[in-house]
């Protein structure tokens, strides 16, 4: 109890402060400096952004903003750093050994929650690829069908907590998920987490049908690949902070018209990889970066409503103990106008 | 030249004369020693304890460090105390895995090591696979023993069995080779057939290599334990120390992981000293190391 | 103890009268890996029933008949048979003791636990084992200290402990390897006389014994076997044709004097 | 009673009589053996490799296991093969990686079993630490590792150093406890100082347990680099072995993912196999275990 | 070798015209960790430059008075002095060399830096090493085998090496324990000769030495102590008062026979 909330009240309100002076800042320069090419002569600013995974297609844009050299116009020297399957970017840019980071919505505000003071800037995906998979033919119709059932799970995911949660799953058999199918291969009735833009296509080429039920399609609707970075780094660099969201924007535009060049970037850096699962990935995700307000608002946008809802999913389920205010979580403010 | 060295004050009379001396000295500094014997065992770690624990804290809080990054000794007690029901089953449902894995490394790596060194065409051609199976990542063949074994705490056990394992076969297998050859041409001398040689000399010659192995191997037996519940566990609240270091890190409550981790040490160093226990009786009637204790 | 060993079997005498011939070397060399010639072309027959010591100035390559004998080195060159077969056969069939230069206790194991040994391989029950363990331990005067660790026995007790075990076995062959050299005088000569006694009780018992010690050789032996080193070659055999029993009474006698003098003469050159 | 035992045949000149025997056969023996020996080291292996990869084969075969639960050997094989590039690259990177982390165990492990040795109170004070590194999950302590020593090679260097660094202090520490009483009396009498004493005598007399450490140690390094890239990522650098196993992982390359885990055994035994020469250079001067091959 | 060390420092000599007093044993007992007596009421002095022989029945305490004065074991009662100090304290500031019962060679090196071990820890240049390394083991008779390891060598030789490292110190208390006891008689001989030699040419040298062998006990020294076992006692202490040099016109002199005899008795009783 008590311990810990003094704690979080303490951080809470001092960084709360930076937030405001942030925010304040950065708006006042963004209305000084109208487009993103910023006046030069300054050497340019070595930034580090880590991912959440060995670089694939939910990172098209920022490699195709970096192969174009994007950032480099906006005199920035960006070193993307791919993650691993246990590497946490968040303790990495919170310590300051990186400056962005690519995190889940939920995962930014239990970092709140635990006085880390991130801010997310920009959104990958407006809609969670995040999935259920199940072989093809199972009669699972609905969340609740998990009951009963081994559901290999990478533990400690709230989307997770939020299905046991809502669709009372006590009778699923939660399983480790390593990265690996051959259990939920082998076991006909299993289920497994899955990013519907990516592990399908790997079964599928196997000859193993399955059938996928997006999470966000239980209500729970978290932005994915959230870019986001701290309360220091965007009182110290707004404006580099503007410039590297608006250039990896528009890396991401320039995915989506040059997808083979910068498939063979991928490929590149990630030579394990296959170009049919980055294809198949591309295709697939398309919908979930470009759709949705991202049609309207431009790729990375996001709402406080959506924040909101989120928030109070996470205290419901008890994830977070207590309400937060989610504007010192995210801002659009670092996104460029459309 | 020493031609005329002509002693005589020492005669026979000599050896029956005494003198009075206070002969109390010798049993004062025995009594010194055996205070000195506690001091020995429990300042040090005492004094290094205090100044671990006082300097970590110490140091974190100079820095300023958050505690999400590197939580001070005073997070990490209270992390601890907050979750301590939870905490207990985690460590409990730990300890039973690791000391089974450990209790199998122990019987298959010091059974195996017996096999292996009963025959050295045997053991020419199955040792390297020993070394497979140590070096052989647990993730890529996890499902494989998901599948044979069923998820859980046998599959985990198996895994804290696979990683404890090489160092007990490696160890003992040294031990059972290293026999004097003085020793072994008795016992060939007496006729003695490969199974009383192996269980009256070659085992009993190799105590203090299996101790060293089991030294090592029921700290790994916990780590192993640990591992297992990545990436073959059963979560829910029956999850062991894994587990609960999972969930911390995906909820980024680094002090309750470091409340975590640090109670796997704890399990650790409890199962060393159980073994450093053990090994200082099995030992004590013949080995250096022990001796001198 | 057991009636079946090879070296017991039938009282096969040769033409000669004494015991059947035990072991033949013949041209035998042995060189150590390294390179060491520890015996070159060494010829000798060993009959049943004797009891020969080996002089030898120090490396001249005792130890390594006697490891030869016992199949326990391999031969380089030449022959050596016992009783027709090669050592490693023979000594599967055969009772052997061998009392190394080294005590070779088990450090894990009392003295008693160490004297049993051989006993216990052989499978002797528990209760015979104490027996005999016992009776060889007062022959040694260490039954004191039954339960005592090797490493807390003085250098001379240690190697009582090993004359002890090897004459558990009751062995038809016995390999002494230096016993005697640490012990005092007194230990020493009631040790040679009980094992002299062991040693007549049974007609086809053989003992090989090591020494320096030229008035132990010529009290115990019915041969003197003196070696020469560099290379390890046998020089002299010679018979010491004076009757058994010997007492004190033989160790004072003239022939005695005759016997250490022609002994210590031989080991001169 | 044998009073009248009168040997006489046996006589001087007998010890210069020979006679003509066929010296030539111990000879042939010996060329047998030498054969032998050649058929020990590779014989046994060869025949075990064989049934072990035929067996398995035949076995998957038959039970129509499918490629991407349980690969055949063969499918392996093809998998390596198409893409040989790629897993050499990887095993170039953990190749590096755990040598590197290797040397570092190697390093600290016995230069801080050497620092334990010389001071029974640091070793009571100290040695729980060492304990608490060998126990604490590396997954709690990879991003501080990261934060210190940054993402990539550095990283899993570090974490390499961890796993491997315990057996090397334990083993070490066991024997340089070990040394012969009468041998430490020597040095005393000669008023060696301790730095003497540990150098001319604890050291060399603690070899065996050394290298025992050694090979225990050099398998665990490599274990330790695939970890370290789990947990710390390759940062800006080449993925190795930890890699090409989660990629081929995700895409069910399962064929793949074994190549590469073989990869990692292979590259465990043959830091195994390199220890292993070293050390019987190392012994081959004393030791009864190195003794006999 | 040093000049400095504490037994070497001016000659101040006792009233009787003997060497100072360097060891003093008042009434002193040990016993070991496991309850073993080994010495009781333990009183003797020993005169620096005096050769002393220790004679006593297997497992008296000859050894354990040898560790006693090396500072080696700690005593249970009474007291030990050398020079006045602590045998630690002593050993810290003098040469003492030991010839332990085992022959203690490191396994991992080979003959010649075995022998010069004690000199390496003393920091002798390496020239000065080898070539004193060379003399003694030249008197060892054992120069040919310079590079062999200890495993290679026989139980004689081992003990030869052992003792040639304790001679190559130049100690100025010498502790030998059973030196030539696996040695053979010539060997011997010549050995006691070269050790007489060596300790007659510094006065101030005090050699302490156990030996079974009373011939040798007579031939080499000042004086002779015997030792009763159970507990060890100092039973008499003999002072041997003939002439140095000895040689072999000394070993058959009348005296010579009439001193074994002597001594013989007192170890009977
Ligand atoms: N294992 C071995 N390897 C190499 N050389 C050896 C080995 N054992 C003995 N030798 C050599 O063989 C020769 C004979 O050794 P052996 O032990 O037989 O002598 P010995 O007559 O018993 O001597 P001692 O009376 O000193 O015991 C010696 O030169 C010795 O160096
Ligand atoms: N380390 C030890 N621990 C316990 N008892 C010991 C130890 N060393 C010697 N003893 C005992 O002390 C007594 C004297 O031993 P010590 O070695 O001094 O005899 P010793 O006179 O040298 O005999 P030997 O001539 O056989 O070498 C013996 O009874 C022995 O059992
Ligand atoms: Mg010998
Ligand atoms: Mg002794």
């Amino acid at each position: 109890g008590c311990g810990s909330s003094n704690g979080n009240n303490g951080n809470g309100s001092s960084e709360g402060n930076n937030t405001k002076e942030a925010s304040t800042a950065s708006t006042t320069e963004s209305t000084n400096t109208g487009t993103e090419p910023a006046a030069e002569a300054k050497d340019p600013l070595d930034v580090k952004i880590v991912l959440n995974w060995f670089a694939k297609h939910e990172h098209g844009g920022l490699y195709a903003a970096d192969m174009k050299g994007f950032y480099k116009d906006a005199n920035l020297n960006v070193t993307i750093e791919p993650g691993g399957p246990s590497v946490s970017s968040i303790q990495l840019v919170a310590s300051g050994k990186a400056d962005f980071g690519i995190a889940h919505a939920d995962q930014i505000l239990q970092a709140k929650q635990e006085g880390i003071p991130l801010v997310a800037i920009a959104t990958t995906f407006q809609i969670s690829p995040q999935a259920i998979m199940f072989h093809k033919g199972q009669p699972i119709k609905s969340f609740e069908d998990l009951n009963g059932r081994s559901v290999f799970i990478q533990q400690g995911q709230a989307y997770w907590e939020y299905l046991k949660h809502t669709y009372n799953l006590t009778e699923a058999k939660e399983l480790a998920y390593t990265g690996q199918h051959a259990n939920f291969i082998k076991e006909e009735a299993s289920a497994s987490q899955s990013f519907v833009s990516g592990e399908p296509y790997a079964l599928e080429a196997q000859g193993v049908e399955v059938e996928t039920m997006l999470v966000a399609d239980s209500g729970y609707k978290p932005y994915a690949a959230v870019i986001y970075t701290t309360e220091k780094f965007l009182k110290d660099h707004p404006q580099e902070a503007k410039d590297f969201v608006a250039a990896t924007v528009k890396g991401w535009n320039y995915y989506k018209d040059n997808v083979d060049e910068v498939h063979a970037k991928l490929l590149e850096v990630n030579p394990n990889m296959k170009k049919e699962e980055l294809e198949f990935g591309e295709v697939t995700q398309r919908d979930f970066v470009f759709g949705n307000d991202a049609a309207e608002h431009g790729v990375g946008y996001m709402t406080e409503e959506r924040w909101s809802t989120l928030m109070k999913q996470l205290v419901e389920i008890g994830l977070l103990k207590e309400e937060i205010d989610v504007n010192t979580v995210f801002t659009t403010d670092y996104l460029p106008q459309s | 030249m020493k031609n005329n060295v002509q002693p005589s004050a020492a005669g026979h009379a000599y050896a029956s004369s005494k003198s009075t001396t206070d002969s109390g000295k010798p049993v004062i500094a025995q009594r010194n020693s055996a205070f000195k014997g506690w001091g020995v065992k429990i300042l040090p770690p005492l004094i290094a304890f205090v100044v671990f624990i006082g300097g970590w804290e110490l140091i974190v809080k100079l820095l300023g460090t958050p505690a999400y990054i590197f939580p001070k000794p005073s997070d990490i007690v209270r992390a601890a105390a907050e979750n301590f029901n939870n905490l207990m089953v985690s460590v409990w449902t730990t300890i039973v895995e690791a000391v089974l894995g450990f209790l199998l490394s122990i019987v298959l790596g010091i059974g195996g090591a017996i096999l292996l060194a009963s025959n050295r065409y045997i053991e020419k051609a199955i040792y390297p696979y020993a070394v497979i199976l140590q070096t052989i990542p647990i993730v890529a063949i996890a499902p494989i023993i998901v599948i044979w074994f069923g998820a859980g705490t046998n599959a985990i056990v198996i895994i804290s069995f696979l990683i404890g394992f090489f160092p007990m076969l490696s160890n003992t297998l040294i031990g059972l080779h290293s026999t004097d050859t003085n020793m072994l041409n008795l016992f060939t001398l007496y006729n003695a057939s490969p199974l009383q040689t192996m269980w009256r000399l070659r085992i009993p010659a190799a105590l203090p290599y299996i101790v060293a192995g089991l030294k090592i191997s029921c700290t790994l037996a916990v780590v192993g334990a640990i591992v297992g519940e990545y990436v073959a566990g059963i979560g829910g609240g029956k999850g062991g120390l894994g587990y609960a270091i999972t969930i911390a890190a995906s909820q980024l409550q680094t002090a309750f992981l470091f409340a975590a981790g640090l109670s796997a040490s704890v399990l650790g160093i409890g199962l060393f000293l159980i073994v450093n226990y053990l090994s200082s009786l099995l030992l004590s009637s013949w080995h250096e190391s022990e001796m001198k204790k | 103890m057991s009636s079946q060993h090879a070296f017991a079997s039938e009282t096969q005498r040769e033409t000669t009268g004494k015991g059947r011939q035990l072991v033949a070397m013949k041209e035998l060399d042995k060189v150590y890996g390294n390179g060491t010639v520890a015996l070159s072309d060494v010829n000798m027959t060993i009959n049943e029933g004797e009891f020969i010591c080996f002089l030898g100035p120090s490396g001249c390559g005792k130890s390594t008949i006697f490891k030869l004998i016992a199949g326990l080195e391999e031969r380089t060159r030449g022959d050596i048979e016992i009783l027709g077969m090669s050592p490693k056969e023979a000594r599967k069939q055969s009772d052997i003791a061998f009392v190394f230069q080294d005590h070779t206790l088990l450090p894990w194991c009392s003295v008693i636990d160490n004297v049993m040994l051989p006993l216990k391989l052989r499978g002797v029950p528990k209760q015979e084992r104490l027996q005999e363990a016992e009776r060889v331990l007062a022959l040694v005067g260490l039954s004191d200290h039954r339960k005592s660790l090797p490493r807390h026995l003085s250098g001379g007790m240690k190697m009582r402990v090993s004359i002890a075990r090897a004459l558990a076995s009751r062995p038809k062959l016995l390999l002494m390897d230096e016993p005697f050299g640490a012990l005092d005088e007194i230990t020493r000569q009631s040790l040679q006389d009980e094992l002299l006694k062991i040693w007549q009780q049974d007609p086809s018992m053989t003992v090989l014994f090591v020494t320096h010690n030229t008035f132990e050789a010529v009290y115990l032996s019915t041969q003197i076997v003196a070696m020469t080193a560099r290379p390890g070659r046998v020089s002299a055999v010679l018979n010491v044709d004076e009757p058994f029993p010997r007492d004190d009474s033989f160790r004072t006698s003239a022939a005695f004097s005759q016997w250490v003098r022609t002994v210590s003469e031989h080991m001169q050159h």
